[in-house]
This record gives structure tokens, C-alpha cells and sequence, in this order.
């Protein structure tokens, strides 16, 4: 039994089947990958894991309970965040604020009115997110502008961020995507430190192959809204079939 | 049934006017995402544009007629008209007489230079800046203008006929079937309604068939797209504006018949036109065109004394209700596309 | 900063209290027993002029500025003296009011009760009028006169034709020259039967706010009493600027005549309407179809422009009623003469109840010999004079209403001069439309006693 | 100190100072003099400066910190001046019930408009809150008569109830028989100046609302809300919620409205329709536009800054002009006069309208930006402060 169990998932669009009877497992405490051609239905599966869309049929069970028809802050209260493709963070905001805000959401709930407490007095946030800025390695920027750091700068926060909530599952889309070569291999390192460090679940959408066969411990290949395979890394590489509807374009 | 005919005329009369402003609105908020303030203010100059060639055709000399005295007792002043005296009494007579149609002439080269200076002259430099800086400049232009025709025209309104023949009403109902009186219309709110219809078909139409309009449209749906493709749309945005506040502006013109032009005109339709381009979604041409013919219409349902007895006041907030109903129902108003003024 | 420097006005037992502040707290005002709030210290005194300067009536504010400004020059002697020499009450000499200059200050009070009130308030707190007069709706001179019952100056209201100004809202220290929706009523009740016959069925249009139920009521009232009938009364937002929807059943209502409870703009746009749907050419139950106005300016006839032609109304003055209703209506050539010749056109209805409110309180306040508003009051009360353009009038003392003739008007067809808007079809005399103090139209209202205020 | 930092802490005394020494401050000319036209420190003014900076302060907790552009804010001012003034009329002339019910009426009312309105953002919710706020003014205006007094406006007739109302209580609004109207006017030389209790009252409010303002800025709420501000699906995704958040705004800055309608009604008891209307809507709309949004001291700014325009600019007249230009030759002063015509009296919504476009073209972030340069500008002609000037580049908060 795994901690994300998605059984049968069907999302129509139209007259377009993004995905038909998905099935996936993903165990707790492993990388797990979900790679596929452009269009193969990547994005709308993460979309109704985290409550953007809720799927036409099927199930999507989060460590024994199901998350559909919840709103996207609910399912995030439940353990599971998300990185975005481009950077979602707080732009007029600081480094350090941006930091602090889920250290809030973690210690607070979804909403608490704290209207008349100041910021600095919160010494628990602060120091949490002063330890997570160190741990990001990115300390140095705490009163800068977010909108104003590099890319991969703000992949680091957003994913710090993410990390902060201290959330069971992390889904990653496309964390590399845009990025030059050295950021790419930064953010690997990153993901390997985290993966080690802490007690997390990992499902990772890449495109980028060097990534997927540097972190993942199993991959899902999707192909025309449909799982293909799913199975360990060095077994994908052989499987003809993956090849043909996947490496075979990119290889 | 009479009534509600009766009522249906009404609105689609309202409609057009409404319809009108808030397509030239939209055109503004689509290409150039600006929120224009200032547009009531083009459609009050665009009535001020029939006001002043009425204006310029009875300039006149002034000879003194000792039989007759003004209220002081003094010799009578009279005033003779140079287009009267230049094309003789009759044909003068009828070019005085047809100065609102004629005022559409005027007021195109008017309002489109208008719109040119006021886009690049201002609104240009408020493209990245927030809404909220957008909304207070565009406002104060709006001010600006209308305290600048009140100081030449006063705040009194200023009656501006419709040509003779024009005038009087078409007893709509006998052509129906009904007794006589019963469904009359007027014959200018008719030729309203068509000349509204025309321009509508007329944007739409250059919208649809030529390349500029293609253009526009595509850099609606997507701005920074068709600007990567290399093509000026700054300059077409220019002309856009200068189209937009031309709708406005005759709209303006020929609305100046219906009801007397006055300077603050352009604010009492300000709040109403923003309704209906939001009611019909924002960005969506059509939208605002259907939406300000559905706002006239039920506007005109709810002054029925019928549906008035029944809901006390109904007719005072009938335009708000609708507009809370349908964007509760329809996020993004009937036609609106995702995204576009959402933040 | 020593001491020494410091005067607490209000310690000083001079009984001038100066110019700032509507009252002092009672502790620095206790040996002040002739204090009045904004006693004129020097050597001249201060008038406010709160009119509509920006909005819609704007320009019928401006006419009441025009006839305010003329009105001072003539109190301090300048020009030809205007209505001076032909009011009864003979106290005024050219020498400002008292012996002092007058002197004054404008505000602008938006027709908005809440903006009327702070202009007025800064009169009286910051320039230290004695006396606020001037506006141009009923919501606004209610509102001001309950101001300045307060803060006890006396309120000389400019154009206000709501019953509920002497009625319902009446104040002490409030004054209306102007005429009011009874009135109207009264007044174009047997206009309208010789006119258009005693039966006769009425479609009213109604602005939907206070002045507009009162009149409609007013009106209704007096035709009724005629044998007319009341087929419809339909309420109008203030906010509508077409009035198609509420026009078009009019024809197919069996009404066959249009009574229009607007004013200003509402009335422009309405009148306009109801013109280009035709109604004026139809035949309804074999009778011509019939528009009334009830209120009248001259403002909104020129608005209205030729659909004004053959419309009747009623009016508080013109400038046509001496000529051509004879001396008894003195006052009115003099006060046209002054205003022509300074501003080039003849002056309002507008203008000349502005212009004679001005005169009537320098008046008063010469006969008491004082400022104080309560001695202003006692001599307004009942006060009967002749002279100021309406024929013999009477400042009733139960409800501070003046009484006087009431012109009825229509809109002229055939217009001379561009100033030729109405012809005067008949006055209706001042007995004909008087009413007891206590009649249910303006009952409810408690006139309180004088507020000196300080 | 008050648990702001320093920075807050400076603000909040100097505005305490402005506030206080206002009588001063804003009546620099002599009576009598030709600028005493310009001077604006009289009673009913003062309270208004006051009064609206109290509305636009809560407005920018609303819009400066989320972003949401009400249009229909007016509507709260309205009900609160229309439940004091009924308070007037049931219990007494006391201020206090009238402005407690005030507070509460308006911030129920703008939770239930928020609750609706908050479905939508930009400009949905724009139009949504314009939409309720126009139907409380027609309605008002026109049906609610018997409840607003329509176009006259709300006010206390003798024979109302009062039943709180003592033999001796006093007839005009009071705090525990304080009359607010009262003012002690202090004569220095050709100097006056008025001390009204009424406006130190509301002075008190606005300091407190304020600094109520200040915490709820420097609070993990007052982040939570500028996090709404700049990206709603990040808090989404971080599991907050944004409807309460932006709600509990919204009620937030409805209560201050509702408290400066209180205030209103208190100092005048009459509450028209027409506060309630779009214009006025707009109006704190772009007060706090004017003097910088999301800022702590701007829309105090701007709400002075337009009711100065508004109260002492309109009754600037031809008369006053000549009376200014006296000196100069005949023919130099009616030129003059001419010139400057168009902008005063009547015209003062020309120079209104022009102030806006010059602020917002020359100024992007309001009177605090110009405040801002000015500050920069001294600064750098002293030797020494260089470090500083670096640090008011930043936006201010």
C-alpha cells in the first residue's frame, strides 16, 4: 500500500481523454518519477492530485483518505505540497517573508487571525524560517525582493518553502525545467540532500532524463493519458516500449 | 403583449446606447488593458461635438432692429446666420436643421484625433503601471475634460433637435396589428438603434476581415506572443484607441437628440458602462455588446408599473441586481475569457 | 510664547464673541448674556452664499451668486439701488446693514445634503457669516436650515419648493421666500380646468425622493378636486437619464394628460421624451393630449428648448410681471434693469427670490437694530411688505413661509427673443393659494423656538 | 515601544504631534490676512481631515495590503452614520452607543457584502461591490425613506423618543456631556486658533486607528494579506485559505468606515444618501490612491489632501482673487484674476482634476513618494546621512 494511491482516474476535456484509468502507486519514502511525451497527461494528473481538477471517474487516496473534491489548501493541510514548473512564490515579498508564510501555515492552520502580534515575537516562525533559509543556503538574501533573485534562487526558496511544511509527499513539476546546466545540477544535489535528510516522499514530473535517472527509485511512463510502464529505473531504460513511444524521440 | 413589445423597443433603444460606450471600453481594456476612466467623458465630448457644429452653423453677424426692443428696452440685436445668408434661407435653413447628422462628419477626424493624443500623449505611459494608477489618472482626465466643456457650454443642458423629419414617432403597433397608439416609437431613437447596429456590424466586421484586425484580436487574446512575432502593435493600439473613442464619440453624437447634452453626461453613463463590459465579460467584444442590449431591456422591464407594483423600487437597482446574479452564476460574466483582469 | 500674549476671547465680557467657532463651551460664555453666535465685531459684516457651484444645477447656482452679488452692491450703495427703491420697508440706505459694510463668502454645496452642511460650516466656524442663504434643492435647504437652527445663525433659503422646508422640517431660525408643491397645486388647479376641461385623467410621473412625493401629492390634490381623475402614479429613479420606458405606456394608459413631478434634469429629459414620442399630437378619449410641468424654471425651459412650447407650469416670478401684469408687481423692472445691465440677460426665478431673501433679512435686521437672529426672527415673523418684484406678501410668522401670488406660466410658441421662454398666462392671487399652518400636507413639523446660538 | 519598532514608533509620533498641534499647524496665516483664506484650521474641517483619514485608512487595509479594489465602500460609511443617528434618535445625544452601533451595524453589513462579493476577485469583485453599494444608495434615496429620511437625510426631530434622554441631558451630541461642538478658541496676536472637542475626539479614534493599523500591517495577518497581494496560488498550495483572510480584511476596513460614519453622525448629527453613492466610493478610492497605497501614512494624506481642495479651494471666489491682486495695476490684476478663475470657486474640481493626473504622472507611489524625494533630497544636501538616503528609496510601508 502505498502513501499517494490513484485507482482509475478518467479526465475528459472536451472531446479530448487527458487521462483514461490511470493507475499509480507511490510508496512512502521513495523518489517516484512520472515521465512521458509532451501532451501525455503529466500535468492534468497533478492537477487532480492537488485539487485543481477534480477527476471525471476514480480515486485518489492520500495515506488512506481520499482528496478529491477537496480545495487545494485542504489537500496541503493534509501533507502534500507542490513546486510548480515556473516558480509560484511571494514576489513582493522577502526572502525571509516569503519563508515565513508556511511556517505559519504550518504552525497556524489554514487561517488564524493574528491581527495584533508582531512579527518578530513570533520567535518559533522566525527561527524555523531563518533554519530553512540557512539550510537553502540562501541566508544572505533574506531581506531581498524574491522577484528580483535568479531562477534558480527562487526554485531553492520555493522549494524550501514547500519543505518548511515539513509535508510527507513533495510533488515537483518540472523542477528543472528552464534552467542552465549548473542550476539543473544544483537542484539535483538539492533534491538528493533532502532526500536523505528527511523522512519525504518525492513524485517528480521531469522531462529532463539526467534528473529522472539521478533521483528516482521508480518511474511511471505515461503515454496518451495512459500509465505505459511502471517499474525500476535501469528496467525503463531496456523496456523497447518506453522507447518507442518516449526515449525514442529524445534519445 | 403591446407593453411588453413597447418595453422590448425601449431596451433594445437603451441597449444600443449602452452597447455603444461599452464596446468602445472593451476595446480598450482588451487591447490595451487599461481601465478607462475617462471614456464617459468621450462619449459627453462626442455629444458636445453636435452641440458645437450646431453651434458653428448659427454663428451669425448681428444687425439691430430699432422696431422691436429686448428686455431692457433697448433696440432688438438680431442675429443672422452666415450659412443662411451664404446658401439662402432654405437651404440654410436644412443644413442648420440636419447639424446632428452632419456632426457625425465633425466629430470622426474630432475623436479620433482625441483618442490619438490622449494615448499617446498619457495613457501610453500607463501600460505596466498598476489599474489602481490607471483608474486615478484616467479620472482626473475625465474631470479635466468635462470642467473644460462646462466652462464653455455651462452645466445647464443644451437642447440639440433631431432633423424635422425626424421628429415625431412611428405608430409601430398598426404595422403589428394592434390598435393605433398603442406601440409608438419615435422616429430618431429608431434611427438610433440602426445607426448603433451599423457601427456594432462595422467594428466587428473590421475586426473580422481585415489583417489589422486579425492583428488586434490575436494580440487581445495574447499581447506578448504577437509583439515576440515582431509585429508593431503599439502602433495599432494607437489606432485602436483612436477607433475607440470614435464608437464613443458617435455614440455621443447621435445620442445628443434623445436627450439634451450636458457636461456631466459622460459620468452618468461612467458607472453603467463599466456594468455592462464586466456583466458581458471581460475582453469579449461580443460580450459587451449582448450584455448592454440584455441590461437595456430588462432596465426597461422593470419601469413597467406591472413589475413595479410588485417590487417596489425594482427599476432603481434592476442593472445592479442583474449584474451581482450573473457574476455569481458566471464567474467571469456571460463571455468573459480566464485571466483577464482577475488580479 | 509668554502669558501675557494669550486673550481667552470668551473671558471677555465684551460680548463679542468674534468670528470663530459655532458656540463656546457655556463655562467661558457665562458673562456674555447679549452673545449671538458670529456678533459682527468691526466695521462690517458677513453674509454666506451657499449655492450649487459644481454638478448639475451649477449654473442656476451661478444665477442665484449673480443676484447675491448684485444684491450686496446695492445694500453698500453701489449701483442703481435696484429693488431698494421700490420695497415698502424703507430702512435701507445704501450704508450696508447697521452701518456696516457687507461683505461675503461663496461656497459650493454640490446639491449634496452632506457637502451643503460642511460649506455652510465652514461659513460660520472659519469666515463667520451671521447669516447662510442661497441653494437650490429641498434635501439641501432642509438639511442647511437644520444646521443653522444649531449652530443659531439665520437661514435664508434660496430656491427650495419641497412642502416639507416649512412643513414637516421647518426650523426658527428658517425662512423660505420661495413658493412651495401646494402652492403649485393650488395655483394651476382652475388654470388647468379653464385650460383643458374638469374631466380629465392624469398620468404622473414622479421623481422618487422627497420633493417629488410632495408635489405629486400637492397636485394630485388640487386637480382631483377639480374632478379630475389620478389614473397612475409612477415613481421615476433620480438616478434616470432616459425616461423612454416610463413614457411609452403613458399613450395606452387612457390618461390624457402627463403631469411631470421633475425637476431640473430629470424634468429636461422626461419633458424631452415625452415630446419625441409624440404625445403632444395625439387625441386621447377626443381630447388633445396634455403635458404639465408643475415647477417651472427658466433654466429648464431652456434646457428643454423647444420642447417647452405650449406647456404650462407654475413660477415663483419672472422677469416679464411687471409689464405685463402691471404695477402691482413693482419691483420687478427695477431689479431687471439692474441685473440686465451688469450681466447682460434678465434674471431667474431663481435669482430674484436670492436676491430678495438678501434684502428681506438686511431689512429685518435693521428694524430690530440687531444682528442677534432672534431679533431677526421677531421682525420677519409676520412681517407684510410690497415692492420686491411679487406683488403684497406676507412672511407668515406659525410656519416662516412667505404668501404671495403664484404665476402660472407656459412655455412661449412663438419666442421673440431668446429670453422670451414662458408667457405668463395668469397670477393666481396669494388668498387662492394660502393655507392654515396646520393643513396635513405640513403637519408634523415643530418650528422650536430661535437658537442665538453662543 | 506599544510593541512597534522604532520606525512605526517615529510615525506614530509624529502623526500623534500633527494631529494634536493641528489647530496650529493648519492655521499659519493671520485673520484677517489675504491668506487666511488658505487657512483650513477650523472645527469642521479638522474633523473631516480626521474622519477620513479614518475611512481611507481602513480602506488601505483592504486594498493596500490585498489588493482588492472596493468600490462600494461608501456603503459602510453610510450605515454607520445612519445607525448613530438612530441612535441619536432612540437613546440619547451620547456618541458612545451611536458609534459602538456604528462600528457593528457596518461591519455586519460588510460581512455579508464581502461574504458575496469575495467569490470574485479584480475586477468582478469590483463591480460586485459597486453594485451593492449603488443599490443602498437608490434604495435609500428613494423606498427606505421611512428608515433614511431619503433625500433630506436622517435627522433627530424634537419629538423623537430618546428614551435615554435626561431633563438635563444635553440636546446636542455629547460624550458624557461634553459637547462636541464645543471649542476653545485661543487668540495669539492676529492669530486665532480653535480647539474643538469634537475633533480631539476623533483625533483619539484616528490615532488609534492608526496604530491599530500599524499592528495589523507589522502582524503575521498583515503578511498573510500582502501574501494574498502578490500571489494567491502559492498561499493555496501552501494550505491557507485566502477567503477568510481577505473577508476578516474586508470586515476589518468595513468597521472602519462604519466607525468613521459614527464619527460623522457625531459631530453632525444627519446622515444623507449621498454618502453613500459611487462618487463617494471613489472618493477614499482615490484618496488612498493619491497618497500612496499599501503605505502607512499616505491615505491620511490623501483624504487631507482632497477635502482641502474640496472645502477651501471652492470657496475661493472672484472677489477674494481681487482682493489678492490689489496690488498690482488694473489691467495686470483683472489678467491675473482672468487667468486664475477657471481653477478656484467653481472650477475647483478642475484643479482637483488636474492635481490627480500631476500626482500620478510625476509621483507613481503618491504624496508619500514626493514626501519620500523631498526627504532624499534634503537628506543629500547634508553631508554624512548618505547611508539613509539609500534606505527611503525602499518602498515604504
Amino acid at each position: 500500500m502505498g502513501i499517494l494511491e490513484v485507482k482509475g482516474v478518467n479526465k475528459r476535456f472536451g472531446g479530448l481523454q487527458a487521462l483514461g484509468n490511470v493507475n499509480l502507486s507511490v510508496k512512502e519514502n521513495t523518489v517516484h518519477a512520472i515521465i512521458g511525451p509532451n501532451g501525455a497527461g503529466k500535468s492534468t494528473l497533478l492537477n487532480c492530485l492537488v485539487g485543481k481538477l477534480i477527476p471525471d471517474t476514480g480515486s485518489v487516496m492520500f495515506d488512506g483518505q481520499s482528496v478529491l473534491g477537496r480545495a487545494p489548501y485542504e489537500i496541503n493541510q493534509m501533507g502534500i505540497s507542490r513546486v510548480f514548473q515556473t516558480p509560484e512564490i511571494f514576489g513582493d515579498l522577502t526572502v525571509m517573508e516569503n519563508m515565513m508564510i508556511p511556517c505559519f501555515a504550518k504552525r497556524d492552520g489554514a487561517f488564524e487571525l493574528n491581527a495584533i502580534t508582531s512579527i518578530p515575537s513570533q520567535k518559533d516562525v522566525v527561527e524555523k524560517a531563518e533554519a530553512m533559509l540557512v539550510d537553502m543556503k540562501m541566508i544572505d538574501k533574506r531581506d531581498m525582493h524574491a522577484a528580483a533573485m535568479s531562477r534558480g534562487d527562487k526554485r531553492r526558496l520555493e522549494i524550501g518553502m514547500c519543505l518548511s511544511q515539513e509535508p510527507r509527499l513533495l510533488l515537483l513539476d518540472e523542477p528543472t525545467a528552464g534552467m542552465a546546466r549548473a542550476d539543473t545540477n544544483n537542484t539535483i544535489d538539492l533534491l538528493k540532500q533532502i532526500k536523505e535528510d528527511r523522512d519525504i516522499t518525492i513524485a517528480i514530473i521531469e522531462h529532463d532524463m539526467h534528473v529522472v535517472f539521478s533521483l528516482a527509485d521508480r518511474i511511471t511512463v505515461l503515454a496518451q493519458g495512459t500509465p505505459l510502464v511502471e517499474d525500476d529505473p535501469q528496467n525503463i531504460k531496456g523496456n523497447p516500449k518506453v522507447r518507442e513511444a518516449y526515449l525514442g524521440e529524445s534519445a | 403583449m403591446d407593453a411588453i413589445i413597447l418595453q422590448i423597443l425601449n431596451g433594445l433603444d437603451k441597449g444600443s446606447a449602452y452597447a455603444l460606450i461599452a464596446l468602445g471600453l472593451t476595446l480598450i481594456f482588451g487591447t490595451l488593458g487599461v481601465v478607462n476612466f475617462a471614456h464617459g467623458a468621450l462619449f459627453m465630448i462626442g455629444a458636445f461635438c453636435a452641440v458645437t457644429l450646431n453651434k458653428i452653423l448659427t454663428l451669425g453677424y448681428i444687425t439691430i432692429d430699432e422696431t422691436q426692443k429686448d428686455f431692457l428696452g433697448n433696440p432688438l440685436k438680431v442675429e443672422n446666420t452666415y450659412v443662411e445668408t451664404w446658401f439662402g434661407p432654405e437651404l440654410g435653413a436644412a443644413i442648420i436643421d440636419w447639424s446632428v447628422p452632419l456632426a457625425i462628419l465633425f466629430a470622426i477626424p474630432v475623436m479620433v484625433a482625441i483618442g490619438f493624443i490622449m494615448e499617446r500623449g498619457l495613457i501610453k505611459h500607463f501600460y505596466n503601471r498598476p489599474h489602481a494608477d490607471q483608474i486615478l489618472v484616467t479620472f482626473g482626465l475625465a474631470i479635466v475634460l468635462q470642467e473644460i466643456i462646462k466652462y464653455f457650454y455651462g452645466a445647464n443642458p443644451i437642447p440639440t433637435g433631431a432633423p424635422e423629419v425626424f421628429r415625431g414617432s412611428l405608430d409601430f403597433g398598426v404595422l403589428l396589428g394592434f390598435d393605433p397608439n398603442v406601440i409608438i416609437y419615435p422616429y430618431w431613437r429608431l434611427v438610433y438603434f440602426l445607426f448603433a447596429a451599423a457601427i456594432i456590424g462595422a467594428v466587428f466586421a473590421f475586426l473580422q476581415f481585415t489583417t489589422f484586425g486579425m492583428v488586434v484580436r490575436a494580440g487581445m487574446a495574447d499581447r506578448e506572443t504577437v509583439g515576440l512575432l515582431g509585429i508593431n502593435i503599439d502602433r495599432r493600439f494607437t489606432i485602436m484607441f483612436g477607433i475607440a473613442a470614435a464608437v464613443a464619440g458617435l455614440a455621443g453624437v447621435m445620442y445628443a437628440p434623445i436627450n439634451s447634452p450636458n457636461y456631466h453626461m459622460g459620468m452618468d453613463f461612467l458607472v453603467l458602462s463599466f456594468v455592462v463590459v464586466v456583466v458581458g465579460g471581460m475582453g469579449s467584444l461580443p460580450g459587451a455588446v449582448l450584455a448592454g442590449f440584455l441590461l437595456g431591456i430588462l432596465e426597461s422591464f422593470a419601469s413597467m408599473n406591472e413589475v413595479k407594483s410588485l417590487l417596489p423600487g425594482i427599476d432603481q437597482i434592476i442593472i445592479y441586481l442583474v449584474a451581482i446574479i450573473i457574476l455569481l452564476t458566471r464567474p467571469r460574466g456571460l463571455m468573459g475569457r480566464k485571466g483577464v483582469m482577475e488580479e | 510664547m509668554s502669558k501675557s500674549n494669550f486673550t481667552r476671547r470668551g473671558l471677555l465680557k465684551t460680548g463679542a464673541v468674534g468670528s470663530a467657532g459655532i458656540a463656546l463651551p457655556t463655562i467661558f460664555t457665562a458673562g456674555s448674556a447679549s452673545a449671538f453666535t458670529n456678533a459682527p465685531t468691526g466695521g462690517s459684516v458677513t453674509l454666506g452664499f451657499n449655492v450649487p457651484q459644481t454638478g448639475p444645477y451649477a449654473d442656476e447656482g451661478a444665477d442665484e451668486l449673480r443676484a447675491y452679488e448684485l444684491a450686496v452692491e446695492h445694500l453698500n450703495g453701489g449701483g442703481d439701488g435696484g429693488m431698494l427703491s421700490t420695497f415698502s420697508s424703507k430702512v435701507l440706505d445704501g450704508t450696508g446693514i447697521l452701518g456696516k459694510k457687507v461683505e461675503f463668502v461663496t461656497g459650493d454645496t454640490q446639491t449634496k445634503s452632506d457637502a451643503a452642511r460642511a460649506s455652510a460650516k465652514s461659513m460660520i466656524e472659519k469666515d463667520g457669516a451671521v447669516m447662510i442663504t442661497g441653494g437650490s434643492s429641498s434635501g439641501v435647504a432642509v438639511a442647511v436650515q437644520g444646521l443653522c437652527q444649531e449652530a443659531g445663525v439665520i437661514f435664508m433659503a434660496g430656491l427650495t419648493h419641497s412642502n416639507d422646508t416649512t412643513g414637516k422640517d421647518k426650523k426658527a431660525n428658517g425662512f423660505r421666500h420661495f413658493f412651495n408643491a401646494y402652492m403649485s397645486g393650488a395655483a394651476l388647479a382652475p388654470v388647468l380646468r379653464s385650460l383643458y376641461g374638469d374631466d380629465r385623467r392624469a398620468y404622473h410621473l414622479t421623481a422618487d425622493y422627497t420633493w417629488g412625493w410632495t408635489q405629486q401629492e400637492s397636485i394630485q390634490a388640487a386637480t382631483e378636486a377639480l374632478g379630475w381623475e389620478t389614473v397612475e402614479n409612477v415613481l421615476t429613479p433620480l438616478a434616470a437619464t432616459d425616461f423612454s420606458s416610463y413614457i411609452a405606456p403613458v399613450l395606452n394608459s387612457g390618461a390624457d394628460v402627463l403631469v411631470l413631478n421633475h425637476y431640473g434634469g430629470n424634468m429636461v429629459n422626461s419633458l424631452t421624451n415625452a415630446v419625441q414620442f409624440g404625445l403632444r399630437e395625439k387625441q386621447v378619449n377626443g381630447k388633445n393630449f396634455e403635458i404639465v410641468v408643475p415647477l417651472y424654471s427658466e433654466l429648464m425651459a431652456k434646457g428643454a428648448g423647444a420642447n417647452i412650447k405650449g406647456i404650462v407650469g407654475s413660477q415663483n416670478w419672472d422677469w416679464k410681471l411687471e409689464n405685463q401684469m402691471g404695477s402691482r408687481y413693482t419691483g420687478t423692472n427695477a431689479f431687471v434693469k439692474s441685473f440686465g445691465e451688469k450681466y447682460g440677460f434678465p434674471p431667474s426665478q431663481a435669482a430674484q427670490t436670492c436676491y430678495a431673501q438678501a434684502l428681506l433679512y438686511a431689512d429685518a435686521v435693521t428694524r430690530a437694530g440687531s444682528f442677534d437672529p432672534c431679533a431677526v426672527v421677531e421682525a420677519l415673523e409676520g412681517f407684510e411688505f410690497d415692492g420686491l418684484g411679487n406683488g403684497p406678501t406676507l412672511y407668515r410668522a406659525d410656519d416662516h413661509q412667505c404668501f404671495k401670488d403664484v404665476l402660472v406660466v407656459r412655455g412661449a410658441e412663438n419666442p421673440s427673443n431668446e429670453f422670451d421662454l414662458v408667457e405668463i398666462v395668469e397670477v393666481t392671487p396669494a388668498e387662492q393659494v394660502t393655507y392654515a399652518p396646520d393643513h396635513p400636507m405640513f403637519a408634523g413639523g415643530d418650528l422650536g423656538s430661535c437658537n442665538p446660538g453662543a | 515601544m506599544l510593541g512597534l519598532d522604532k520606525r512605526d514608533a517615529t510615525l506614530l509620533i509624529i502623526v500623534t504631534l500633527l494631529t494634536m498641534f493641528a489647530p496650529f499647524i493648519l492655521n499659519p496665516f493671520p485673520e484677517g490676512s489675504a491668506m487666511a483664506q488658505f487657512n483650513a484650521g477650523y472645527p469642521d474641517l479638522m474633523q473631516r481631515f480626521v474622519i477620513f483619514g479614518i475611512f481611507a485608512v481602513g480602506f488601505n487595509i483592504l486594498f493596500g495590503l490585498t489588493g482588492y479594489l472596493s468600490f462600494g465602500h461608501a456603503a459602510f460609511l453610510g450605515v454607520g452614520s445612519y445607525s448613530a443617528v438612530w441612535m441619536f434618535k432612540l437613546l440619547s445625544m451620547n456618541v458612545v452607543p451611536a458609534i459602538i452601533l456604528a462600528v457593528i451595524v457596518s461591519g455586519l453589513f460588510a460581512l455579508v457584502i464581502g461574504y458575496v462579493s469575495l467569490r470574485r476577485s479584480g475586477i468582478y469583485f469590483s463591480i460586485l461591490t459597486l453594485a451593492f453599494a449603488q443599490m443602498s444608495f437608490a434604495l435609500a434615496y428613494s423606498v427606505l425613506t421611512p428608515i433614511t429620511n431619503g433625500e433630506t437625510g436622517l435627522q433627530v426631530y424634537n419629538d423623537d423618543p430618546q428614551y435615554l434622554m435626561g431633563p438635563d441631558s444635553p440636546t446636542v451630541t455629547n460624550l458624557f456631556g461634553l459637547e462636541m461642538r464645543s471649542t476653545y478658541t485661543l487668540d495669539m496676536g492676529p492669530w486665532s486658533f480653535d480647539f474643538n472637542a469634537g475633533y480631539y475626539m476623533c483625533a483619539l479614534f484616528m490615532l488609534a486607528a492608526v496604530y491599530l493599523s500599524i499592528r495589523i500591517f507589522r502582524s503575521p495577518f498583515g503578511l498573510m494579506l500582502k501574501a494574498v497581494k502578490s500571489n494567491q496560488q502559492r498561499m493555496n498550495f501552501t494550505g491557507l485559505n485566502t477567503r477568510p483572510y481577505t473577508l476578516a480584511a474586508f470586515v476589518i476596513s468595513g468597521m472602519y468606515a462604519g466607525l468613521a460614519g459614527g464619527l460623522m453622525a457625531s459631530m453632525d448629527p444627519l446622515a444623507g444618501a449621498e454618502r453613500m453613492q459611487w462618487t463617494a466610493s471613489g472618493e477614499v478610492v482615490l484618496m488612498t490612491i493619491l497618497g500612496g497605497a499599501g503605505t502607512l501614512i499616505g491615505p491620511i494624506l490623501g483624504a487631507g489632501f482632497i477635502k482641502y481642495f474640496e472645502n477651501i479651494f471652492s470657496k475661493i471666489n472672484d472677489s477674494v482673487l481681487h482682493q489678492w491682486f490689489a496690488f498690482m495695476p488694473d489691467g495686470l490684476e483683472d489678467f491675473m484674476v482672468f487667468i486664475i478663475h477657471p481653477f478656484i470657486g467653481k472650477g475647483w474640481h478642475l484643479t482637483l482634476g488636474i492635481l490627480f493626473m500631476l500626482v500620478v504622472i510625476f509621483l507613481p507611489g503618491g504624496l508619500v513618494e514626493g514626501g519620500q524625494r523631498i526627504a532624499a533630497w534634503l537628506r543629500s544636501k547634508t553631508p554624512g546621512a548618505k547611508d539613509e538616503t539609500t534606505k527611503s528609496t525602499e518602498p515604504a510601508e
